[in-house]
């Protein structure tokens, strides 16, 4: 009989135990939120053999810019069903906030299943106009920056520093769309080589259009379980031993852009660095920022990355975090790992980074 | 909770229709900063910031916890930004709380606000959506055929609504921080200002405010030695809750919502609180329109169903001689920065228990109520909080 | 039951004419922007923040004494961008940079003129380019572009 | 130091328009919902679980959480269940002040919507009063519940308010 892995923070195991997303899609015209969302709860609950009535708590991650109008969160529970009345939170930030929200609550002790899901379209409207709203409204939205520009600065300050060439990005990008080939929800899905990526013009350099993430639609749904019930649920619950985030200044010019503290923070608070890990799903939505990340995490060239394809393959904002959550948990529960990190970020060229390590019971 | 936990640091900005005189993160920090003097502390002392707000539309910043994580002090620590529509502020305290009563972090810094005034409140939240029914009528729109049925069903007499009214802005002039301040009102005033939304007329109905709220809650240990050093008093959490239910749906009480009715059994439950009227002192509870008094009387178990507009009638919930006063800030009809509106529910109930109220304090209160609402009538969060350490 | 023909799809526009207060600090900034010069604040051990916020940005103290800084500077980090959106500060190609102000701790984001991108370096000296006086404004857009120093 | 705070005419205030553009789309559930509306007519959609009838829907039970697939054509008869005189201008506003917006119970419904009523005085609305859906005319007929011009009196004689009690 296993038992549940003591976690670094909170006194009380929590387990991903199900995990289901809609194929990301460039544009998914053919479903508003609700009908996005409803087939990737329904799976979450059969793979846990659970109906809504399981559920203690329930906690979202969306933005209403994405969809150009107030309280999309609202209309999104009509996914959901939660009646009779249920607890429920959403965080105006990527779902794998709600998870930690979820995780928190889930401390209590007063309760045990929590649902955590999260969607985002970004087919609706201008996404670089759109993220360009969170910078400081006074002295760079009105310059209307766009987010790829953005990142170029971060990783044109990587080159500089000698942390990485436009070579290494190409690799990053050449080997993510080659693992996406076997990940049946992945949207750009190749095997060009990096000197074929070379050739690619430039959007703003040093990132050429591989460097870059797809615009994504998505939605992505998860249970977690307290205690020993998750093995009730699954044979090998994906167990969060360790979980921490941390936020960084806003104003690009008071950071040092190549670096990331406030994961390597995490990490630490984490205990990423406590144990080996097998595999490492990073939200880098650029190429440049797998490698930022992957060293501020403190990972040897011994872990696997983004075996899924990671966000170069597929970008559903508000939900990619939470995928990586998913997609790392999958590697646990399909035993072909028994540790793995999965990160998220959030904000303007990695502002907020969340760090979590997930294990097997021994 | 697993852990006891308080508040210890209180503060508030004063809630006007136009701050101009202050950016976002200069209005924010205003709450922050008197929040971080009542307790005794500074930004460094902080562990985490949790923050809320209602839609990013009101001032076109989307996700400015970004914006704003320098402005608190939260460079380098976790930050979380809960919206949950009008219940927001409430839900970002009790999310600040359970980050301390599960015992993963001592001091949190927990923030709410609306700068409305940036945009246009009644615009960012009328934008007319693609293929949604069109809009007819406004906040005031949604709520008013509620009320009227609520009206019909209680038998209520008409001017209940109007004494809420009264009563409320009476009890403004005793809190500086309130936004509407109306000397010279009484129910003539009242039922000569302009049917806005029949039954509620412009003074039944909550104005449109810039302003922040923000508090420092912590562990038992950090409260106590804080309590030593400052020489104020905790406010300790005996309860705490949240329930949602959808919108629309066949059959839906909108009148007397169960979310409202599970989230009050609950909160109580935990507090150990049998029977509410008696047994808390006051109560800060979210009244945007006038009529709302009586119907959450009746939906938060103060007294039966049908009765509610009975105890608003006979004052039991004025400050000035009611056996359970509610609203004694002034509540959101007198000072309604959306976002922080649930958060001034809690901070004032807090404020109460702490005895630290001035001149609207409830004379020894050791037990309050702060609730919040949102959305349709759907979503719900409530704090008891006392004088006394819970059991 | 029959399948939709088509599914409806429709325009939306989202506008607002924001008017933001902005306080001392940032104020005291673009009234600076407005009279031709770029004004910074002392933060938290005395160290210069550009743009000026109330606050120092890594700690949360309270922020005094503003500072001239500029107008010539150095380049921190930079993105050339070739083809340019329809919102971007120009029209033609340049490079969006971070730029550290002569006297400033902290860099400014902001947009560099140049005629290509090989004039473009890390650690190249620019000096702040503003618009006709009475074009000004009051705004970062008062600050038209940062252009690359004669080098000898 | 710098001397950009003693002008006679500080900087106080920034406008900063935002304009954003977008594409929706009402996925395939809301699109048939629409469809009854650019045809004159309302099409509600059943629940396979509670057998509740919605209208308009969004494609799904909110309480059971499942596609509400089954369609039901319903009549343009309905009733007035609790109602409000609207007298406050804003922005976007399309018709003269006052006016009354109800809820709408349509015949066969389980759910009301907000509805304009004319062709009767303000006074004289009330709850329980039987009202019929008047179209604009068919060349301007659209996928939007903007479709129904507004709600008349049909001249029957009131509902009990008892009897719609669980619909607001």
């Amino acid at each position: 009989m296993s038992t549940a892995p003591q976690p670094k923070q909170g006194t009380r195991p929590v387990a991903i135990v199900s995990f289901a997303q809609a194929p990301t899609q460039r544009r998914i015209e053919q479903a508003n939120e609700v009908e996005l969302l409803m087939p990737v709860i329904s799976e979450v609950y059969a793979q846990a053999n659970m109906t809504k009535d399981d559920v203690d708590f329930v906690c979202s991650g969306s933005t209403d810019y994405l969809i150009g109008g107030p309280f999309s969160f609202v209309t999104a529970l009509d996914a959901v069903g939660v009646w009779p009345p249920k607890r429920e939170s959403h965080v105006e930030m990527d779902a794998a906030w709600a998870l930690y929200e979820s995780w928190v609550q889930l401390q209590e002790g007063d309760l045990d299943v929590a649902l955590v899901y999260g969607f985002g379209k970004s087919s609706l409207g201008d996404l670089q106009r759109i993220l360009a709203l969170q910078l400081d409204p006074y002295t760079m939205a009105p310059l209307w920056p766009d987010q790829v520009s953005l990142a170029a600065l971060q990783a044109q300050a990587m080159i500089d520093r000698g942390l990485a060439t436009e070579e290494d990005f190409a690799g990053v990008a050449s080997r993510s769309r080659r693992d996406a080939m076997n990940n049946p929800n992945a949207q750009v899905a190749n095997d060009l080589d990096v000197a074929t990526l070379l050739k690619e013009e430039y959007i703003a350099s040093p990132l050429r259009r591989h460097c870059v993430p797809p615009l994504s639609d998505g939605a992505a749904a998860m249970i977690l379980v307290a205690g020993d019930r998750a093995f009730d649920v699954v044979d090998r619950p994906a167990w969060i031993t360790g979980i921490d985030h941390r936020i960084e200044a806003h104003a690009f010019g008071v950071r040092d852009l190549a670096t990331s503290p406030s994961t390597t923070k995490a990490a630490h608070m984490a205990g990423v660095g406590e144990g080996d890990v097998d595999v490492a799903e990073i939200h880098a939505p650029f190429a440049h920022q797998e490698i930022l990340l992957a060293s501020a995490l403190g990972l040897s060239s011994a872990t696997t990355l983004n075996p899924s394809g990671g966000p170069l393959a597929a970008n559903p904002l508000m939900a990619g975090g939470l995928i990586r959550f998913g997609e790392a948990a999958n590697r646990i529960m399909d035993g072909t790992a028994s540790r793995a990190v999965a990160h998220a970020t959030s904000g303007p060229i990695l502002q907020q980074n969340l760090v979590a390590v997930l294990e097997a019971a021994s | 909770m697993n852990q006891r936990c308080a508040v210890i640091g209180i503060g508030q900005t004063h809630h006007k229709a136009k701050r101009e005189d202050v950016s976002i993160a200069g209005m924010v920090r205003e709450a922050a900063r008197a929040a971080l003097d009542d307790a005794g502390m500074d930004y460094g002392d902080i562990d985490a910031v949790v923050i809320g707000k209602a839609p990013d539309m009101f001032e076109g910043i989307m996700m400015p916890e970004h914006y704003l994580a320098g402005a608190l002090g939260a460079v380098g620590k976790p930050m979380l930004r809960v919206h949950t529509a009008g219940s927001v502020g409430g839900s970002t305290a009790i999310v600040a709380a359970h980050l301390v009563a599960t015992g993963i972090h001592k001091r949190v810094l927990t923030v709410a606000f609306e700068k409305q005034s940036d945009s246009d409140a009644m615009w960012a939240l009328s934008v007319p959506q693609p293929f949604a029914a069109p809009l007819l009528a406004g906040a005031g729109g949604y709520f008013a055929p509620i009320i009227r049925a609520y009206i019909n069903r209680s038998g209520a007499p008409n001017d209940v609504g109007m004494k809420v009214a009264v009563k409320d802005r009476l009890h403004a002039l005793k809190n500086p921080y309130a936004h509407l301040q109306l000397p010279d009102i009484d129910l003539k005033m009242v039922e000569e200002s302009i049917m806005l939304w029949d039954p509620l007329h412009y003074l039944e109905s909550c104005p449109s405010s810039d302003g922040a709220a923000a508090m420092v809650i912590a562990a038992e240990d950090v409260a106590t030695a804080q309590e030593k050093s400052t020489g104020r008093s905790a406010a300790w959490i005996h309860g705490m809750a949240m329930r949602s239910e959808p919108t629309m749906f066949a059959g839906r009480n909108q009148i007397n919502p169960q979310a409202g009715r599970d989230c009050a059994k609950d909160v109580f439950a935990q507090a150990g609180v049998t029977n509410p009227r008696k047994e808390l002192d006051c109560a800060e509870v979210y009244v945007p329109f006038s009529w709302y008094e009586p119907m959450w009387l009746e939906n938060l178990g103060f007294c039966d169903e049908g009765d509610g507009w009975k105890l608003t009638d006979s004052g039991a919930t004025s400050l000035d001689g009611g056996d359970i006063p509610w609203n004694c800030s002034g509540g959101v009809l007198s000072s309604n920065p959306i976002g922080a509106s649930g958060m001034l529910r809690f901070l004032e109930a807090a404020l109460q228990v702490r005895g630290m109220a001035g001149e609207h304090q409830v004379a020894d209160a050791s037990k309050a109520l702060g609730h919040a609402y949102g959305g349709g009538s759907q979503f719900f969060a409530m704090w008891v909080v006392g004088s006394d350490r819970p059991a | 039951m029959a399948e939709p023909t088509e599914v409806y799809t429709s325009t939306h526009v989202l506008e607002y004419p924001y008017s933001r207060s902005v306080g001392p600090v940032i104020g005291a900034f673009l009234t600076g922007l407005r009279e031709g010069k770029i004004v910074g604040i002392r933060g938290e051990n005395g160290r210069v923040i550009v743009p000026p916020t109330e606050y120092d940005p890594e700690t949360g103290a309270e922020t005094s004494g503003f500072v001239d800084v500029g107008p010539g500077g150095v380049i921190e980090t930079w993105a050339w961008v070739e083809h340019p959106r329809d919102d971007a500060p120009r029209s033609t190609p340049f490079a969006w940079a971070l730029v550290r102000l002569d006297g400033a701790d902290t860099a400014l984001l902001h947009v560099v003129d140049a005629a290509s991108k090989d004039e473009v370096t890390t650690g190249a000296r620019v000096t702040a380019h503003f618009l006709d006086e009475g074009e000004r404004q009051g705004r970062i857009q008062d600050l038209c572009c940062f252009q690359l120093e004669e080098t000898s | 130091m710098s001397d950009a705070l003693e002008t006679q005419d500080p900087v106080t205030m920034l406008s900063t328009p935002i304009r954003l553009d977008y594409d929706f789309t009402a996925g395939v559930a809301q699109s048939r919902s629409l469809r009854g509306y650019a045809e004159g007519r309302f099409v509600g959609q059943r629940c396979p679980v509670c057998k509740k009838v919605y209208v308009p829907s969004r494609g799904s039970c909110p309480v059971d959480a499942v596609p509400t697939k089954e369609e039901v054509v319903l009549p343009n008869t309905a009733t007035v269940t609790t109602f409000c005189v609207v007298n406050v201008p804003f922005a976007g506003q399309s018709i003269e002040i006052p006016y009354i917006t109800a809820s709408i119970l349509l015949d066969g419904a389980d759910i009301t919507f907000m509805g304009l009523i004319q062709g009767i005085p303000a006074d004289e609305v009330r709850m329980g009063l039987r009202v019929e859906a008047v179209w604009v005319p068919k060349e301007e007929l659209g996928p939007t519940l903007a479709s129904v011009k507004y709600f008349q009196p049909t001249g029957e004689p009131d509902r009990e308010i008892s009897t719609f009690r669980e619909h607001l």
